[in-house]
């Protein structure tokens, strides 16, 4: 998998420039956060992966073929978006429909589709819901039914926007358990997310934008480890991380463990 | 903690018509005058079913099966229309969108539409309209479309547009759920200080962190009840991690060192006290 | 609903901010000028009098700043309108006696003609009317206005939360689009395709639209909307000048001089004034 | 509806309840944005009354009939003046749709297609009406006004032409337009439509675990 975004600039047709002049490569399937304030760029940036968005100038190539080549609907086999609001998507009476839904708009013979149900219903965590109506979810279900219907389309990259927004704890937990499936199985993860301890544990490469231009990118601890950089974006690195590196530590640590782990070296080596 | 009551909840039972399953299950608690109380527990769990219940919504607007009650500064929200507890205890929920009226062009006519709907006089409204422009930091807005604002600059309205009424109680469910980091620490900051001029806040809210720093108690929710309510301090202490409620990472920080025996504190709740608390462990 | 047209623009109303004395004036003399103009033409006998007050409208445009706008509005409606209405009841009006001309095919008939026209005239004053009233007046004072003169605050809810909310949706059936177009739904090609893209986009449209019914219905509530025994009160204030009660007072004159000569008009053989 | 015995107008005033007005807006923005994106797709129909049809069956007829009035203002303040007039048959089609659901004839397909039968007649009959007695016999502003013309070279019969032409127009429209409405009502779930029911507490007196635990 490879998505070269080469001098990529949007301006909308009310004039705003919200992208100018970004460039970079995605290579492989090592999880990607795209990080920044709101206005910053990042959904007009993924929206072009699957061309719902088309460059003003510069290009975005998938694997070596510009995304202007065909239509939303046809990326839609190899890239899929995954919505921040859930109710955007869905609107049939069950989640087994919302997960057989695409898959059939883009032609996967029906025995496909039922040898895929049952373990995306399971990683979702709707195992038991799939004849539930999709109003009858609760809004983690509800987001794990517009997930699940996207990878229901076995694409080769995923892109999630904001999927942490309004999750609870268990929630989360089921997020990072896709988002390391995804990557057993060959497939990119891109997210867009203001949840810092989300993009920490889940995503090795952080890349931070600017007003519409790339601000860091690179290795998630070295980009956690410049909270005055970050700032100018309005993020600001993990909690777990601002005390590892309040206390005095170089490398911002991601979890507490880790932390924990470092002190006791730490001491070790003191006494 | 202050000994007036503000807002009393007694054997609170609700299902909604039409479903099976019981959304609030014989809660009981009280909420004292100016006091700082969050509400947390996993999605599903009833929280914005008891925020509803909190400002008279349940039952008037809901229809479904209640049992026992909530006064509201000592008067019984059943039997009160919603719009007269308005002048009591005022709701800011999730969907900034869905918190203006559609009915007026300009940010002060916004603020001013519940005191329209309550025939106030005119010169009332321009005095209250100016002085709560000035709480919620939106003096520059005023003339301002509020449909053309930003999700922070809505949701700061729709804060306002329920203080004109003078509530001495207001309860934020999720209000900045869908805010970007930026706009949400704007609404937040002025809640703490809403909350720091005397007003009651009950506020329902997902960032852990947050709710260590800021909250008086925490009220914890599962599955329609009430776990606990108590201090940030006795909440965070790791027991109730197994409900499906988070613990913020500097609690998590010093329960890790405790277990590993660098720590033996209380729980920790703010990064200052985490990093302090980090240094002294191996300092020694 | 038959002669609803699809809607090109993003426009959600049609009023233009222009700094002009009509843009100014108090809604309710406008909405006096609509119904008292109308109605009069409408009640006269005679088919001058509506072209003589589209002559005044086309003034009224002059001062609105409008008159471009509002000559090219009257022609578009006015030429086709008038077009088939000589073809329809010029020529086959079953009222025609007087033949003007003969075709062959058909003849066109003195008293068709002088309906036609007629109706176009009163049209001309309503339609006219009408449009100048809402180019020169933002919603939100219009129904200011009528609130004041006694309409129901809920009446003046359902108009203005109707014009400002279709922007919403409309913003919300674009992310729609995109989103099930990012899940296959192809919204291009063949009549049979398009077609099929219809459901998937108005499908959510509509659910999440009455997901918001629930949480705007709980603002109105905790906001006082409808509260019983009490009378809203306006934040923007509305007063009418000396000059304004004036019109106010000539308008209904008119209407009452136009309504009496038509009375006295249509009595005429009855009183033995035959002409 | 009830067991108790409203009077008339209490019966239309109940159906307006704060829910019930909070929907209309937004059932006339899906009539208007249902419009738009038929035209958008670049389909040949108008497909511009599911919010009057979801809101028949969710509020009662009479909600409905506001939501086609209303459809109808908006749309003469956005495009054409010549909409206003034309309040008339959205309100009297709304009406027709609201009465025949709430004797359940939604429920049935067969239903339905009298519905649409019923509702294509009567809106032919009314606009037909419209274009006779207010413009005269054409409005010049849309396509069926050159169908009516010919139809009244061919017949010489006014107003009968003008009523096949509306027929014409509106016959394929509305059976799009429900079959559309069918699905989405189909889908709406009950727990949605209960909050709007006007007996919504004899809905779930029915329910076994009445009592709290």
């Amino acid at each position: 998998m490879r998505i070269e975004i080469r001098d990529l600039r949007h301006t909308y047709p009310t004039g705003e420039e919200a992208l100018k002049g970004v460039s970079f490569t995605i290579e492989g399937v090592t999880p990607v956060a795209v990080v920044g304030q709101n206005g910053s760029g990042k959904t007009t940036l993924v929206k072009h992966f699957n061309r719902i968005l088309s460059p003003t100038s510069g290009a975005v190539l998938i694997d070596g073929v510009e995304t202007t080549k065909q239509s939303t609907a046809k990326w839609s086999k190899r890239v899929g978006y995954v919505f921040q609001n859930p109710d955007d998507q869905l609107f049939l009476n069950s989640v087994r429909k919302e997960f057989e839904f695409g898959p059939e708009r883009v032609g996967v013979p029906a025995a496909d589709i039922q040898k895929r149900l049952p373990e995306i219903a399971e990683l979702c965590g709707l195992g038991d819901k799939l004849d539930s109506h999709t109003f009858d979810l609760t809004a983690t279900q509800k987001k794990f039914c517009a997930i699940g219907s996207v990878m229901m389309m076995d694409p080769d990259v995923i892109i999630f926007d904001e999927p942490t927004c309004g999750q609870d704890v268990e929630g989360s937990r089921r997020l990072s358990e896709i988002i390391g499936h995804l990557e057993k199985r060959g497939k990119l993860c891109v997210t867009i997310s203001h949840d810092m301890k989300f993009v920490a544990a889940n995503f090795p490469r952080v890349v931070a934008l600017c007003h519409g231009r790339v601000l860091i990118d690179g290795d998630s601890r070295e980009v956690f480890a410049k909270p005055e950089l970050l700032k100018k974006s309005f993020v600001s690195p993990p909690p777990i991380s601002r005390v590892s590196l309040g206390m005095g530590f170089e490398k911002p640590a991601f979890s507490v463990d880790e932390l924990v782990e470092t002190m006791k070296a730490r001491r070790r080596k003191m006494a | 903690m202050s000994v007036d009551t503000v807002i009393e909840v007694k054997n609170l039972s609700f299902r909604y018509a039409g479903e099976r399953k019981q959304a609030l299950k014989d809660l009981s608690f009280t909420v004292g005058r100016g006091e700082f109380l969050c509400i947390i527990g996993p999605n599903g769990a009833g929280k914005s079913s008891l925020c509803n219940a909190l400002v008279g919504l349940i039952p008037s607007y809901f229809s479904g099966a209640k049992k026992g009650g909530v006064s509201v500064l000592g008067q019984d929200t059943e039997g009160t229309s919603v719009a007269n507890l308005a002048s009591k205890i005022g709701l800011v929920f999730q969907n900034p969108f869905n918190q203006i009226s559609y009915t007026t062009s300009t940010v002060e006519e916004e603020l001013a539409y519940g005191l329209c709907n309550i025939g106030a006089p005119r010169d009332e409204m321009r005095r209250r309209v100016k002085e709560i422009a000035e709480t919620i930091r939106v003096g520059g807005l005023l003339r301002k479309n509020p449909l053309e604002l930003s999700g922070g600059q809505i949701q700061r309205v729709a804060i306002g547009s329920t203080l004109i009424m003078r509530p001495s109680i207001l309860v934020l469910d999720e209000c900045t759920t869908q805010l970007d980091p930026l706009g949400s620490e704007e609404v937040f900051d002025i809640v703490k200080r809403l909350n720091k001029d005397g007003i009651t806040v009950v506020m329902v809210d997902h960032d852990m962190e947050r709710v260590a720093r800021c909250a008086d108690r925490v009220l914890v929710m599962n599955d329609g009840q009430l776990l606990a309510i108590d201090t940030p301090r006795a909440i965070f202490n790791g027991i109730f991690q197994s409900h499906g409620v988070d613990m913020p990472e500097y609690a998590r920080f010093g329960a890790a060192m405790s277990g590993a025996g660098m720590y033996g504190g209380p729980a920790l709740l703010t990064e200052r006290e985490a990093i302090n608390a980090g240094k002294a462990a191996i300092a020694v | 609903m038959s002669k609803q047209n699809k809607i090109k623009t993003k426009k959600t109303s049609s009023y233009i901010p222009l700094d002009s004395p009509i843009d100014r004036m108090h809604p309710m003399v406008k909405i006096y000028g609509v119904l008292c103009l109308g109605i009069g033409c409408a009640a006269f006998p005679f088919l001058w009098l509506s072209y003589a007050v589209v002559a005044f409208l086309f003034c009224v445009a002059w001062r609105a700043k409008l008159l471009g706008r509002f000559s090219k509005f009257i022609i578009a409606f006015a030429v086709p309108i008038t077009c088939m209405l000589l073809i329809i009841q010029g020529l086959y009006s079953p009222k025609n006696v007087t033949v003007l001309a003969d075709f062959g095919f058909a003849r066109l008939g003195l008293e068709g003609v002088v309906y036609a026209f007629k109706t176009v005239g009163t049209l001309l004053v309503f339609l006219g009317g009408f449009y100048l009233m809402t180019t020169t007046t933002y919603p939100g004072k219009l129904v200011t206005a009528m609130q004041d003169a006694g309409l129901n605050s809920k009446a003046g809810y359902l108009v203005l939360a109707s014009l400002n909310v279709v922007p919403q949706i409309q913003r919300r059936i674009a992310v729609i689009q995109e989103a099930q177009t990012a899940r296959g739904v192809e919204v291009e090609g063949t009549m049979s395709t398009r077609f099929k893209a219809f459901l998937p986009i108005i499908g959510p449209t509509v659910m999440s639209s009455l997901v918001d019914v629930q949480e705007r219905g709980m603002t109105l509530e905790t906001r006082g909307f409808g509260v019983k025994d009490v009378r809203p009160t306006s934040f923007v204030a509305l007063y009418l000048t000396p000059g304004e009660k004036a019109a106010k007072k000539v308008l209904v004159a008119f209407l009452i001089v136009c309504v009496l000569f038509a009375v006295f008009w249509a009595l005429r053989p009855v009183l033995g004034l035959g002409v | 509806m009830g067991k108790n015995k409203k009077s008339f107008i209490q019966g239309i005033k109940d159906q307006f309840s704060v829910k019930a007005i909070v929907l209309i807006p937004i059932a006339v923005g899906i009539n208007l944005v249902g419009g738009m994106l038929a035209s958008n797709l670049k389909l040949p129909i108008f497909l511009d009354m599911i919010g009057t049809i979801v809101s028949a069956a969710l509020a009662g007829p009479w909600v409905a009939a506001l939501v086609g009035l209303l459809t109808n203002i908006f749309l003469a303040l956005v495009s054409n003046p010549v909409y206003l007039p034309y309040s008339v048959v959205s309100v009297g089609v709304a009406l027709v749709v609201g009465f025949m659901m709430r004797a359940g004839l939604f429920k049935k397909i067969w239903g339905v297609v009298i519905i649409w039968l019923a509702s294509t007649v009567v809106s032919a009959a009314l606009a037909g009406s419209v274009t006779y007695f207010v413009f005269g016999g054409a409005t010049g502003a849309t396509g069926s006004s050159l169908l009516t013309v010919t139809l009244i070279a061919a017949t010489q019969e006014i107003l009968g032409s003008i009523f096949a032409s509306s027929m014409i127009e509106n016959l394929i429209d509305r059976a799009i337009a429900f079959a559309i409405a069918y699905v989405i009502l189909k889908y709406i779930p009950k727990r949605l439509r209960s909050q709007y029911s006007l007996d919504g507490t004899d809905d779930f007196a029915e329910d076994p675990d009445g009592s709290p635990a």
